[in-house]
């Protein structure tokens, strides 16, 4: 009797588990590192190192545009690479609800493996736990990643400077909308697709025509009014936005007039915000827009001194008003 | 044409702006009913475009915030009951009762979901067949007919676990309350335009007749909002209050008959509680007795441990009645934000102080 | 409580409309605006057609603004 | 109204999300790296590194000896240090179960704080979640780790030779014993804690006396019986064990007998099985004993040629019998 | 003194076996009839320090490797039905039916329990009052009494939805069955310690009696069988069968006289289904019609799907009489695994085959 | 399912004993070994006391093994 679904078993420890990690995890993913299957992967390294963790709980696990195994792959290779780091090496954890079809794991398995392949990463470590029915939502992913930065890029949230050109690498609130499609209950259908993708290609292309760039951000949870807050609170400086200059897809902003959500709060999974000396912006911009994940880029607005920690949008009408960060859940509403 | 685009042209906008700045010479207050129109005046920016003298007070529109602690109070008790799922709209979540939200509760355990449509609550009822689902029905005469088809399609299907909680409020009492009490000394009323697209702009008709206040009922793009400023300006310049519709696409003077109709059909009317005004009597929605099966109040016994209670320090029913602005708030922005509000003005997304907090925030 | 948009009535199956709106589409019940038909725009509110949308008028506000800017 | 309880908008990325972060983590983990709240810490490395993960799952979050918090850093300073490598920066991903006490999270950071202390290592990045109610079990904790490797070292489960020693550094068991008698419906008591401990420092004495370590590893889940298995596995050696010098604390014993567990395959926290030539094998054991987490030190064994990839253990009576993986989930049983 | 060190003491041991090693001279076979016995026979490496003309059988005495596939299909079909909590102890999870087992199940969703005692199962039932609690009893003497104790304290405490789904044998009639067919030509018997220490000794006297075999009753540790195994050589080689009691310490000529009345309070001989062996009459315990409310086949309706199979190629049937050993049966070790078990005898943690796997494999 | 091991009363409530086994104590219903008591040393089963151990039987048995080492 072969087993169709993951048992608390295959979490145990015990041969179960080292079948799933050797049969479908290491035949995946194979690699010298990750095939050793010591306690840590080993591997050389030197000079400025960059190091990141997320874990991915989205819901659904499968989206149009991707799925979890993928996003988990693209969202720690973008976090290296938007501190211009070039990743290198992937954590990957599971934490499996039993019960969870083995087929579908084995789906999200393949995809991990396609976009490490794509972003030019070794998962090299990983771990494994299964728990109750009820007690996870079919499947979380964590991975960590190592990546290693190149002589001569100071890149920080914290390197923000007033009169610095703000871009963004395409439409704004992709991701969120083609998650909350899927969800039960919001009785929408759209064409978009999450826009999750590893951007480490396209920066390499920025950095190539700039080095100078002061911050780049993936603008993921609470989208891009709240990453701009947090550069704008780290390097203490204000942000003014052109409304009519953010790029959003028409199928976005129909969704969001409907659920009375605004798409500069909803997730982004594979475009980056990057802040850099006004000068450099053209050729920047260019640099993306020549890119397949960078085509919609657009300047979108420019780094101020006044108002230091906030940041501001220039209405159509010409009024200026505050773009806070998020508050609380991203809930639809009908008001 | 999608009928949102066309209506937000910046040229337009601009022109309106020119007109209304050149026409308005004399001092005027305007408070605009609706939450949603708070927002959205907030949003395009518009209070700032306008001249000096003209002044926006936010009125008592927004649901939420006029919901009264005691109501809510109930809500919460009714989501600790065993077996019971509550149901509601997303902008109620966060709203404080007397001592917790519905966010606080559901943390706690209890089983509160989120729609989007009563047509969602119906799903999860059916779903569920073993538990009790109860909608918490809150919302003016836009929304009131929604959840009246929810309780007709109950009906219908034989659905005997769907209950409505019903704190609907109907809008022409309020407005007369506001003006009766006088105190905001008004030049003229947004009147709210979703609400219009129900009970027809006729509704408002003793605006002008009877208080000879400038009115007119406005959509909620930039283009809407502004050309219905610029009516206002006009009557106050002219001197000739009337009923003028800026949102005839949606707004027809006998409103939508068919949904008015559902509305009167499950609905009677009743006293209702506002938050910082008190009960009105004629002013809320409750359902007629041929619905007791569906109602939440006639279903549940409802005990509430303690007395109800307000907020000591906030001032929302002040600013409802438009008498106070949240800047005369001392708990504003310190003690009572979004993530942590004190009054349902913040908690709400068309709450005046969550609009103020959010868009209206002092810069330079 | 107000919030509700235009959108396009694409079809129509026991009493509940597709809609459209930019190319996200709704189920919206017509129970409240039994006339509306395939074509129609629709003020959409909580899943519900809560008004259809006159187009000849929205034209007619449309032109006044032309008409404004053009002075 | 202060929150008492962590909401689902303590994980949306807003402002909430920011607050917790800022107030309970930098706070508490204060240091430079992490301060920075970039999207990835940068620090300088140098030679060989080794990087793991592990995911926490534990239930319950609280037990003698320890909480999850105290764990995951316990735990991944370990997968680091078996390895050969001084720990030096952890990744901490928390996916947090709406409705958990904010004074149960305060707790378990401050465990965090604590071990990371003792351990000399520094929480650099993280990351947190919310979901709903009911889609996870109160908090689950990821950590992954990053350590530097001492030139000379070569430590890998590949490397048991035959007539290395094995040895490990204390009583087998008593995490999972600890871990058991708190869980509902199992009606028995225990002294026995937890032994979750970071290891780095009895390490770094046993490679200060014998840099020639073949082998070490933390007898986890599925107990020292698995962790011998697959070293067997890795290193295509027999390895023998002698039943009677494996120590097991006599209520480890106890609360085995009554459940029909054999502590062999119960996990551990706070011990590690070593293996290196026999020659070596006193100094290291002498040096093991002399550390507070070694004093229970003892040889148990020895690797030998014949049954590659199998694990016999001798019995009391002197019969030698195989000692297999564990299979399935470790069931407390009654026949 | 604890009874359980002083119970394996190398040194003793040392000497039993130097003692059977020289006293033994006639080929013997011996069969353990408890399963219980076969895991402590191959955990201490017994079998190979005994002289090799003694061969140990395994007998019938797994509860779970005699539960037969029909009457596990029964207790996965009451898994699936709606408001049920299934509970059972662990042994009896991996088991799999005709198509699956209990863990998966529980995986698609089943809400089935691993308990420790009825008495958690009794909690489980007062704390989901809206839900039916069952538990399935399996096992024999030695653990029918304690599922009898539930009942009653069910009754006594009025505890309405808890039931019994019962597969509970008895073990002399199988004994008896193995010994008339004759199979397996023994020479002696290692009677169990736990069954006995509830029935007596006394129910096996009919082994030396009418059957003139050797028999003894034997504890678990290693001095234990050790002992027994002496016993047993002794009455081999001076050809006097008798009833020896090895494990006197626990098991009396008359048993547990006030578990047999609780036991015979609720339950009912009745036939019952062993797995390979076939129907026995009078072999299992079924629940006495003054408890049929807790019966969980009187107040189910439980319905197959499809009629219930065994495993094709699984020798467990021949295993359980002692006619075959595990490496006879060609799926042993290759295709079947304690993870993924064909037959019960794998995968119960007292199983034949699962001994064999777990400690038995071929060294050098 | 015949997993019993000897365990030790050390308090007994409401027919239920408190049993230790080498410091680790567990819950063991006495109601079918009603006549157990305090000290006695019990056979543990699934929760409950199954049967009384007779520590005289035990002394002899052990003493047959100390006698059979000495020859
Ligand atoms: S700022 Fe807060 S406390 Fe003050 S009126 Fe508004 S809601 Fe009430
Ligand atoms: S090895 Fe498996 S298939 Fe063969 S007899 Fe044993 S349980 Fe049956
Ligand atoms: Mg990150
Ligand atoms: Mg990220
Ligand atoms: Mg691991
Ligand atoms: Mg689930
Ligand atoms: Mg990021
Ligand atoms: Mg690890
Ligand atoms: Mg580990
Ligand atoms: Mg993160
Ligand atoms: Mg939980
Ligand atoms: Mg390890």
């Amino acid at each position: 009797m072969d087993k169709t679904k993951i048992l608390l078993a295959h979490g145990s420890g015990g041969r179960l588990t080292h079948d799933l990690i050797t049969k479908h995890l290491v035949q995946s993913l194979s690699n010298p590192l990750l095939n050793k299957l010591d306690d840590a992967a080993v591997f050389e390294s030197k000079g400025k190192t960059a190091f990141t963790t997320d874990s991915y709980v989205v819901n659904p696990i499968f989206f149009p545009g991707g799925n979890i195994g993928k996003l988990a792959v693209c969202g720690t290779v973008n976090d290296l690479s938007v501190m211009g780091a070039i990743p290198k090496y992937l954590s990957l954890a599971f934490i499996i609800e039993e019960g969870l079809d083995i087929s579908a794991l084995e789906e999200i398995i393949k995809s991990i493996a396609a976009a490490a392949k794509e972003a030019g990463v070794e998962i090299v470590t990983g771990d494994t736990k299964v728990v109750n029915t009820g007690k996870a939502d079919k499947i979380f992913i964590n991975t960590a990643g190592v990546g290693f930065i190149p002589e001569g890029l100071d890149i920080s949230g914290a390197n923000a400077r007033p009169d610095d050109a703000v871009i963004v690498s395409g439409t704004m609130g992709d991701h969120g909308i083609a998650i909350m499609a899927q969800r039960e209950g919001l009785n929408f259908k759209t064409a978009v697709e999450s826009d999750c993708a590893p951007l480490n290609g396209l920066i390499t292309d920025m950095l190539k025509v700039c080095p100078r760039i002061h911050v780049m951000r993936d603008p993921t949870r609470g989208g891009l009014a709240t990453t701009l807050n947090e550069i704008a609170g780290q390097s203490q400086v204000g942000i003014e936005l052109n409304e009519e200059s953010i790029p959003v897809k028409p199928a976005v902003g129909g969704a969001c007039e409907a659920l009375g959500l605004d798409p500069l709060y909803v997730a982004n999974e594979g475009k980056i915000i990057a802040i850099m000396p006004e000068k450099d912006a053209p050729a920047v911009l260019s640099a993306m827009k020549a890119h397949p994940y960078g085509k919609d880029s657009a300047i979108i607005g420019r780094v101020i001194s006044p108002n230091p920690g906030r940041v501001s949008i220039r209405t159509p009408l010409g009024a200026l008003r505050i773009l806070d960060m998020q508050s609380g859940e991203l809930l639809p509403r009908i008001c | 044409m999608n009928f949102i685009e066309e209506f937000r042209s910046s040229q337009s906008g601009r022109t309106l702006l020119e007109y209304i700045n050149k026409r308005s010479t004399k001092p005027a207050r305007f408070m605009e009913f609706c939450g949603g129109h708070t927002v959205a005046i907030f949003r395009y920016g518009i209070r700032q475009l306008l001249p000096p003298h003209i002044e926006m007070l936010s009125g008592p529109g927004c649901p939420v915030c006029v919901t009264s602690t005691a109501d809510l109070d109930k809500v919460i008790a009714l989501s600790r009951l065993p077996g019971v799922i509550i149901c509601s709209f997303g902008d109620l979540l966060r709203v404080p009762s007397s001592r917790q939200s519905l966010l606080e509760v559901r943390a706690e355990g209890a089983d509160v979901r989120i729609v989007y449509s009563t047509m969602d609550a119906l799903e999860i009822a059916r779903q569920n067949p073993l538990k009790k689902v109860i909608f918490v029905g809150i919302g003016f005469e836009t929304t009131a007919p929604t959840i009246a088809a929810s309780v007709i399609q109950a009906r219908n299907q034989g659905l005997a676990n769907y209950y409505v909680m019903s704190i609907h409020k109907i809008t022409p009492p309020v407005m007369r309350a506001i003006l009766d009490a006088g105190e905001t000394r008004l030049s003229g009323i947004i009147c709210p335009g979703h609400v219009s697209s129900i009970t027809g702009s006729n509704a408002w008709e003793f605006i002008p007749e009877e208080y000879h206040l400038a009115c007119a009922v406005s959509g909620f793009e930039s283009l809407d909002i502004l050309y219905c400023v610029k009516s206002l300006v006009d009557q106050v310049e002219d001197a000739t209050p009337r009923l003028d519709v800026s949102y005839s696409r949606a707004v027809k003077p006998e409103g939508n008959t068919a949904a008015l109709k559902i509305m009167d059909e499950v609905f009677d009317i009743c006293p209702a509680n506002w938050r910082g005004i008190g009960i009105l009597p004629q002013s809320g929605l409750c359902l007629r007795p041929e619905f007791a099966a569906f109602d939440a109040e006639k279903n549940f016994e409802i005990k509430l441990s303690e007395p109800s209670r307000e907020t000591p320090g906030c001032l929302c029913g002040e600013i409802i009645k438009g008498t106070r602005t949240p800047l005369e708030c001392k708990l504003f922005s310190k003690v009572c934000t979004p993530e942590n509000p004190v009054g349902p003005c913040m908690v709400s997304s068309e709450g005046t102080c969550a609009a103020y907090y959010h868009y209206g925030g002092k810069l330079g | 409580m107000c919030l509700a948009v235009p959108a396009k009535i694409i079809s129509v199956e026991d009493g509940v409309a597709e809609v459209d709106l930019n190319g996200t589409t709704y189920k919206a019940s017509l129970m409240l605006t039994p006339e509306a038909k395939a074509g129609d725009y629709v003020l959409l509110h909580t899943g519900y057609a809560i008004q259809v949308i006159d187009e000849k008028d929205a034209l007619e506000t449309l032109s006044i603004f032309k008409q404004m800017e053009m002075l």
